[in-house]
């Protein structure tokens, strides 16, 4: 996301030095061992490599586990609704090109209730990062069943089994107009996972990075088998994509090349989730409209242009 | 463009002079046909040149329920009121007394809505007299008969055949026509009339507008020779600027006029035709209107626009609230600035998503779950359409408050002329603060008095803090102690009580003592104060009080009742009746500002209402008053 | 399993009789930990074996905001409340006679909490006292210190060192070793408890059966030789069946009783819990949980299964109300039996998801546009859980309309045993009519006095017709003619007005006439006519009402209330308190309760409301009777 | 949809001749021209040779000009809220295994307010037939740009052109789990309309068919084009997929041989939309899960099983 300087209101630009530290806030509540802990320290580390100033910076969520993320950083931070970060992210972000907005949801909070301001969002195409923290579970309520939890999960809702195949949501969100950045990585992997936010962040237009997230308390049989399998996780590799230096990448031992421009080539990829779940990024494409120019393309008219205008619709109705 | 009417001029001063005229002080003139004929435009026009000759105005626009019904079908009525008078018009009236009719099946809807009386003037189309289809020629002349026994005073016109010597497509023209009638018979200044014609058409190319010319002058001519019906309408032309609109319109202004910058919406009948007349014009304005996936989307979007920087505003009716509610508990607790405005139409459910109800009161004052304080602002004319937005973004800005706008069906597509605002920039926002806050800023230090606390937006240094809807202290840190919650809420419902604390007792319209008070809140206000002055001038004893702060009420509001022998609220929303079989007064279900005045004042408030989709006509609350009153105030007609 | 206890009787029976027991009418019992120490199954197994033994019980959990809270940490205190008495109990009580710690950090959110008293007997774990960590050395001396300072009698127990005799890993065990404890000190018959034993670890191999057995006697024996604290709850065994569970387990179990057989719901604290006790056996009883994919869905779902065969149920709390509410609008206008179940939670928006609040009752009276008349049925007690699902499915079916019932978080997860139910076939709802209906059926025949008309199912012939949320006359037909809105309009109304006739004057707990009537509704039931009980004995003149309907309202409600010097409703949630600065009559906010009775009756109803997020205890009510009624009621300790 | 008889009601099963009267209610109240009255015309005549007994088939649909279409049926109807047909639809299959149900939708509708749905729906794979109307307008609210109104569109809430790319609901839906079915055709071409909907009445699952439709009373520019010019329709042709006459397809110039068993093609097909209309079957998998059988595996238990399940359960809390 690039930051532009909006004209309608002055700003202090002095260049400050932050650390880690002044993005952390209070210790995150989150059960030990589960993947969240990875995912913040990485997200904080971007912060402070971007060196974003903490107060042009949002972090806007729904509610779950993943969802009290803004709770944990120093930045400003909006935990709403279940299921409509989205909506508040666009709004948040369609009047202020100047704030680095980020979105944070689960696999509940974004494919379940919050499915149909997920599919507008990736169509509005607004200049965020959002990552999906997807542990296939819904844990804030303890173990119900998610729309991504694999065939058969045994939860509180479904003693015998969930009954319907999971979403794919790099699938789902290929299929979905005005696509521009769909990426996939896991918690446990922090160099691919740094990479890939660093990409997402720099993309214009809107980031959408499902992570792959372990859930100690409730998941362990979801993720443990890939964790283990060394064969379980493929790299999706290209020049345009996610780099990793060369000895991280040796650590992967299924590695596909992938051209993120080809989006029928990366649909059909993401079937494969099968077989492997491959982290990499799938597509990319800048040039897609942005909602948020069209948001941002009259900010700051001078009022006397504002009470030219009203003047003139009230010429309309003059009598 | 440019063209030579000096001719014209001449023209009307000639014909305009010739015939006898009577005097009255109001007309009501409907113009009914199927849709697509032009009968809304003609209405307005007429409208606005009322208007401009300094004549007091009201028009409401007939709406079938679908977008093409049925050719001269009941249902399929489709056209327009106009109330014309020597002083101000603040509602629709009662029955027409002149009826335009493009075919006879349209007028059955209008006589099971009570919009004639025996008398009422009807001139009717006369080409289905001697139409090709037998079926078309009976239903005509049945319908005849059955108007002239009803009592209406029935008049067949050529008007195809007029107008066809002067266009070749008499559906393209005839609307014009039809106001040339009526300008004369109402002694309309043709010169305002032509400029109307000629603004109306402005983007068409001269051809048509001088066809439509054409029209005018001719159905003027026509009626100043065959038709016996010569009125005039004193009017004071008065030396204010005066704009004539839709309570939509005159809403979609007033965001403007407010500086808001963002309005979401969803689309929602009859909330939309505001955004449309905005969507032209707002972005010249600063502003953007953002289309959302639903309307939870639109809200939650006004609610991060607003949270970023300027209030917002999101714009629906009843079903759409409905989908707002949880976000608005969001907004209640989190203290975001925030104006909804709702656009009531019939409920419940889908209900009558055309026509005029009152029925959301309660479900916005109470729609949340927990207490979740928020203001409510009733409009009650055209006007304040405009203004109430200016001050309700101001009432959220400064108390961090959602502030709800009601209007209604009736004031959406009534039009009426009023003084023309001048813009004045301190309506507008300020821009959106980005200057460093204190290193010990929090962003909800409470006023102990008032509950109110300054907000901080992204961009402020040290301003950083995480918007919760989690129960939350002075920093918006999650509550953990059971003590924060009920301080909280102390303070979140101060605001109230402070915001009350700037009002000012209400005015009574008549005495402020008496045998009954009739109050109301809304777009009912015209016709309950008409009624009010109509039983007045028959020596009743009755007065009301329009509310426009449902939330907080307005303040003394116990004292003014009890000055009355009798109490009760006139509204637009359902009501048992109390004579109904196992209606007891155990059970009773009140309208729904009756009900909140009961609960806060303890007053034996009684009430009328109904959910009939109509606006209240003054005559029905007269009538009304007559049984309460035992007086006789309704001539029988 | 099979294993020799033999010896283990005689064993027990041997321990059993060597001391001397301090006679009580009842205890109050905490034990708190981190979470994940097993405190709640613990204090569980208390209950049970209490209850078995035919004492009065109440347990309630204290449940942390996380899922996996920090340890030794204020905010994550872990465990759960026993209530144990002679007589029959009824809710959570004030403060806390004993106190298991495990350690010294989670009591302090307690003591905010008031949970305990000077006097307050606490057993603390004493490992801390030397631990390698000088800060949690330090930390415990100082807290020991301040409890003593606050009153309490502390005494540190070796329960680690203990445990360790016994197993390797004393976190999976202390729990058991602690119910010895209690047993010891509360004199709990160790056949019961040993049996408990067994039946909470059936799942787990003999082995561990063992070692939680052996834990157990180690913990009893331990208490008869080191702790001077021993007591007798008398109890009088009746010869009914008794079932224990929680209420959210109830209603599921009132559910599947009721004959329902699709349960449709979204995730949701404090209502899921409902339907994991269902998920597991509603399958077999012949119904199956819906988890959709939201609120909105998860109510349409249920609509749609209603509409086309048996009636359904919705269970979820406030947030997920909000959603739900333009559906709600729909079931009322088309007249779908529906069931929504509404766990309340403290508010408004994401508020205090774990904690209690009687927040909801006008959001669900109110919430939708329009009228849309709905059944509001309130839940006072464990055993009502169950059977209020049973007459909600029968009222909704019978009156064609969403039926409410409110739950909430301290019903939830309070645990009480109650009469054991016996299933009848007449409970369930009748198999899916699929009759033909006669040629001249109308979906709506709305019966003139009652407003009921009997409903047609997809399959039954002649039956068809299209339900739609517009207005619509008694064939679903669209209306176009305004009468139609008004009349179906009263017809919905009627229903509610139908029930009331079925209903009784209502119970009043104390004299019929007095200084002080108290009115509450839902979970605070137990303590309010606990407290007018202990204020009754010491002379006070108050009695106590409780309402189960509240929508319609319980009938002569105004007469009861004219009997009394003063009413007051007792609620959770929350009202302005007259003393603030600005808070005036003109502009104070009644309690829900409060208001609605207002509204209705015109009785000056007051109210005493707070949104701490806690179940009331009866002391807090007797202290604002004392102060209410100038009498001493409250001993102070 | 194959109907079986549920074993928990008795049911009149006499066989009746039904006529197209049989299934025609009131005179459909659309514009003169609009596409609603060919799809009326074919879903009635579908009816008709099907014999789908009117008591048991059920219409649900949402709020627009489209969804008013069950008043116009003479069957059962569920004219519900907007963007709300599938929940109810579901809601009405998952008991009732002998219903036809038909869900019939909007762009609105469908792939605005109700996206979050129609998401949902299609993983479910309940044994109904979705009729999605796009007129790529909302057209009862008189004319605001909706998520399938191609870019620039004029609307009344877009005077100077809509801004996003539309969503185009067939590639969307191809990307969805467990999609088991998916058709478009359009009102103008009846035959193959016809054809369409007698595939997806067969198919067991969910078939999602959009169908292209004209609103001439504001959306003449968008269709009048594809309706003019012969190269503007690209048929879908395969012995698996829409059956044909011959003389029938003779009227198209582009035909493309495609089996619909071929998802990663039908994907690739989908996205041609810039250039031409496809019409036909993309995709068809009769074998994926279905939601309804699993609502309708334990109906019509006996009493006694039921009061001894509640017992059993009763058990477990006995003290
Ligand atoms: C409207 C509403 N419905 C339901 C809930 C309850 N709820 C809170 S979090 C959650 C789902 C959490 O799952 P997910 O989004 O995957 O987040 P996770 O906890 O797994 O990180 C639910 C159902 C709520 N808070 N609000
Ligand atoms: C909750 C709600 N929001 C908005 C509306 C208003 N509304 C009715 S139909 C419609 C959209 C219609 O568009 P579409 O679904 O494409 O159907 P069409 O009329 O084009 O057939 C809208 C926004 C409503 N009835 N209910
Ligand atoms: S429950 Fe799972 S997701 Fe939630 S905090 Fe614990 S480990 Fe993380
Ligand atoms: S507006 Fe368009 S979609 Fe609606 S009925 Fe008319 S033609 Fe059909
Ligand atoms: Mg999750
Ligand atoms: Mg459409």
């Amino acid at each position: 996301m690039i930051a532009i300087k909006p004209d309608f209101c002055d700003i202090d630009t002095s260049i400050l030095e932050y650390n880690l530290e002044d993005y952390a806030s209070s210790k995150a509540r989150w059960c030990s061992g589960c993947g969240g802990h990875t995912i913040l320290h990485n997200v904080q580390k971007l912060c402070k490599e971007e060196q974003l100033a903490p107060e042009k910076t949002v972090f806007v969520s729904g509610i779950g586990c993943s969802s009290r993320f803004p709770h944990y950083m120093k930045t400003y931070g909006f935990h709403g609704l279940h299921g409509r970060a989205f909506p508040v992210a666009s709004g948040i972000k369609f009047r202020r090109p100047d704030l680095h907005v980020f979105v944070i949801t689960g696999d509940g909070d974004c494919c379940s209730i919050g499915a149909g301001h997920w599919v507008h969002a990736i169509r509005y195409n607004m200049n965020m990062v959002a990552l999906l923290f997807d542990n296939s579970v819904y844990g804030l309520t303890k173990k119900q069943t998610s729309p991504t939890s694999p065939l058969g999960t045994v939860t509180n809702t479904h003693p015998r089994g969930s009954v319907l195949p999971p979403i794919n949501p790099i699938q789902a969100t290929l299929g979905l107009p005005n696509v521009s950045f769909v990426a996939q990585s896991c918690d446990w992997k922090p160099a691919h996972l740094y990479a890939t936010l660093q990409k997402a962040y720099h993309h214009p237009g809107l980031s959408f990075v499902r992570i792959v997230q372990r859930c100690p308390v409730f998941m362990r049989d979801v993720y443990e088998p890939i964790l283990k399998d060394p064969e379980a996780i493929t790299l999706l590799d290209h020049e345009d994509g996610i780099l990793l230096e060369e000895k991280s990448k040796k650590s992967f031992r299924h590695i596909i090349d992938h051209d993120p421009s080809d989006l029928i080539k990366a649909r059909e990829i993401a079937e494969i989730v099968k077989e492997t779940t491959p982290i990499g990024l799938f597509y990319q494409n800048r040039t897609a409209n942005k909602y948020d120019e069209y948001g941002a393309h009259n900010l700051g008219i001078s009022t006397e242009n504002r009470i030219e205008a009203i003047e003139n619709l009230m010429d309309r109705f003059a009598v | 463009m440019q063209m030579d009417n000096s001719n014209l001029e001449t023209e009307y001063s000639a014909i305009s002079t010739l015939v006898k005229r009577k005097e009255i002080n109001e007309g009501i003139v409907e113009i009914v046909s199927d849709s697509g004929e032009g009968a809304q435009k003609c209405g307005q026009s007429l409208g606005a040149i009322s208007a401009k000759m300094g004549n007091g105005v009201w028009t409401v626009e007939i709406i079938p329920a679908e977008i093409q019904p049925p050719a001269r079908s009941k249902a399929g009525a489709s056209g327009i009121r106009v109330r014309m008078g020597s002083g101000k018009i603040t509602n629709m009236g009662d029955y027409a007394d002149l009826v335009i009719a493009l075919n006879e099946q349209v007028l059955f809807g209008r006589i099971d809505q009570h919009a004639f009386k025996p008398g009422t003037q009807i001139l009717i189309e006369n080409k289905w007299a001697n139409n090709d289809s037998e079926e078309i020629k009976s239903q005509y002349s049945e319908a005849i008969n059955h108007f002239k026994e009803l009592g209406y005073k029935v008049t067949e016109i050529p008007m195809e055949e007029e107008c066809l010597k002067i266009v070749r497509d008499a559906r393209k023209g005839k609307n014009m026509w039809v106001l040339g009638l009526l300008c004369n018979i109402y002694d309309r200044d043709l010169q305002i009339a032509s400029d109307q014609i000629k603004y109306v058409f402005r983007k068409k190319d001269d051809k048509i507008i001088q066809s439509n010319l054409d029209l005018l002058l001719a159905g003027y001519a026509w009626a100043e020779e065959n038709i016996q019906l010569h009125f005039r309408i004193p009017s004071v032309k008065s030396k204010d600027d005066f704009v004539v609109m839709n309570g939509n319109e005159a809403i979609s202004l007033g965001i403007m006029a407010a500086g808001i910058e963002v309005c979401s919406m969803y689309p929602i009948t009859p909330a939309t035709s505001a955004t449309h007349a905005m969507a032209e014009i707002m972005e010249s304005a600063g502003g953007i209107i953002h289309q959302a996936e639903d309307e939870i989307a639109a809200i939650g979007f006004a609610i991060g626009a607003s949270y970023a920087g300027k209030t917002a505003v999101t714009i629906t009716s009843g079903p759409g609230i409905a989908l707002k509610t949880e976000f608005i508990g969001l907004a209640a607790m989190s203290e975001i600035p925030l104006v909804i405005v709702d656009v009531q139409r019939g409920g419940p459910s889908t209900g009558l998503p055309t026509k005029v109800e009152q029925g959301d009161l309660l479900s916005v004052l109470y729609g949340a779950a927990g207490d979740a304080p928020k203001v409510i602002l009733a409009i009650s004319s055209i006007e304040e359409c405009f203004h109430f937005m200016i001050l309700a973004r101001k009432l959220a800005e400064t108390f961090r408050i959602p502030v709800f706008v009601l209007s209604d069906a009736n004031l959406a597509t009534g039009v009426q002329p009023f003084k023309r605002p001048k813009t004045n920039p301190d309506w507008f926002a300020p821009g959106v603060d980005q200057h460093p806050l204190p290193d010990d800023y929090k962003p909800y230090d409470w006023d102990p008095i008032t509950g109110i606390s300054e907000r901080s937006i992204p961009g402020q240094k040290n301003g950083m803090y995480t918007l919760t809807g989690l129960a939350h202290d002075e920093f918006s840190n999650v509550a953990y102690d059971p003590a924060i919650n009920q301080r909280a809420s102390e303070n979140r419902s101060k605001k109230l009580a402070a915001i009350q604390e700037t009002l000012k007792k209400p005015k009574i319209n008549g005495d402020d003592k008496g045998d009954l008070l009739l109050v109301g809140w809304g777009s009912t206000r015209g016709a309950i104060e008409e009624a009010v002055e109509r039983a007045r001038d028959k020596g009743a004893s009755v007065s009301s009080l329009h509310l426009h702060f449902l939330s907080p009420l307005e303040p003394r509001l116990k004292e003014i009742f009890k000055n009355f022998k009798k109490v009760m609220t006139v509204e637009i929303n359902y009501s048992d009746n109390p004579g109904t079989a196992l209606i007891t007064e155990d059970n009773r279900r009140y309208a729904q500002l009756a009900w909140y005045l009961r609960a806060q004042t303890l007053v034996d408030i009684d009430c009328y209402s109904n959910v009939y989709g109509q606006p209240l006509g003054p005559g029905r609350i007269l009538k009304m008053l007559e049984n309460k009153l035992g007086i006789k105030l309704v001539e029988e007609i």
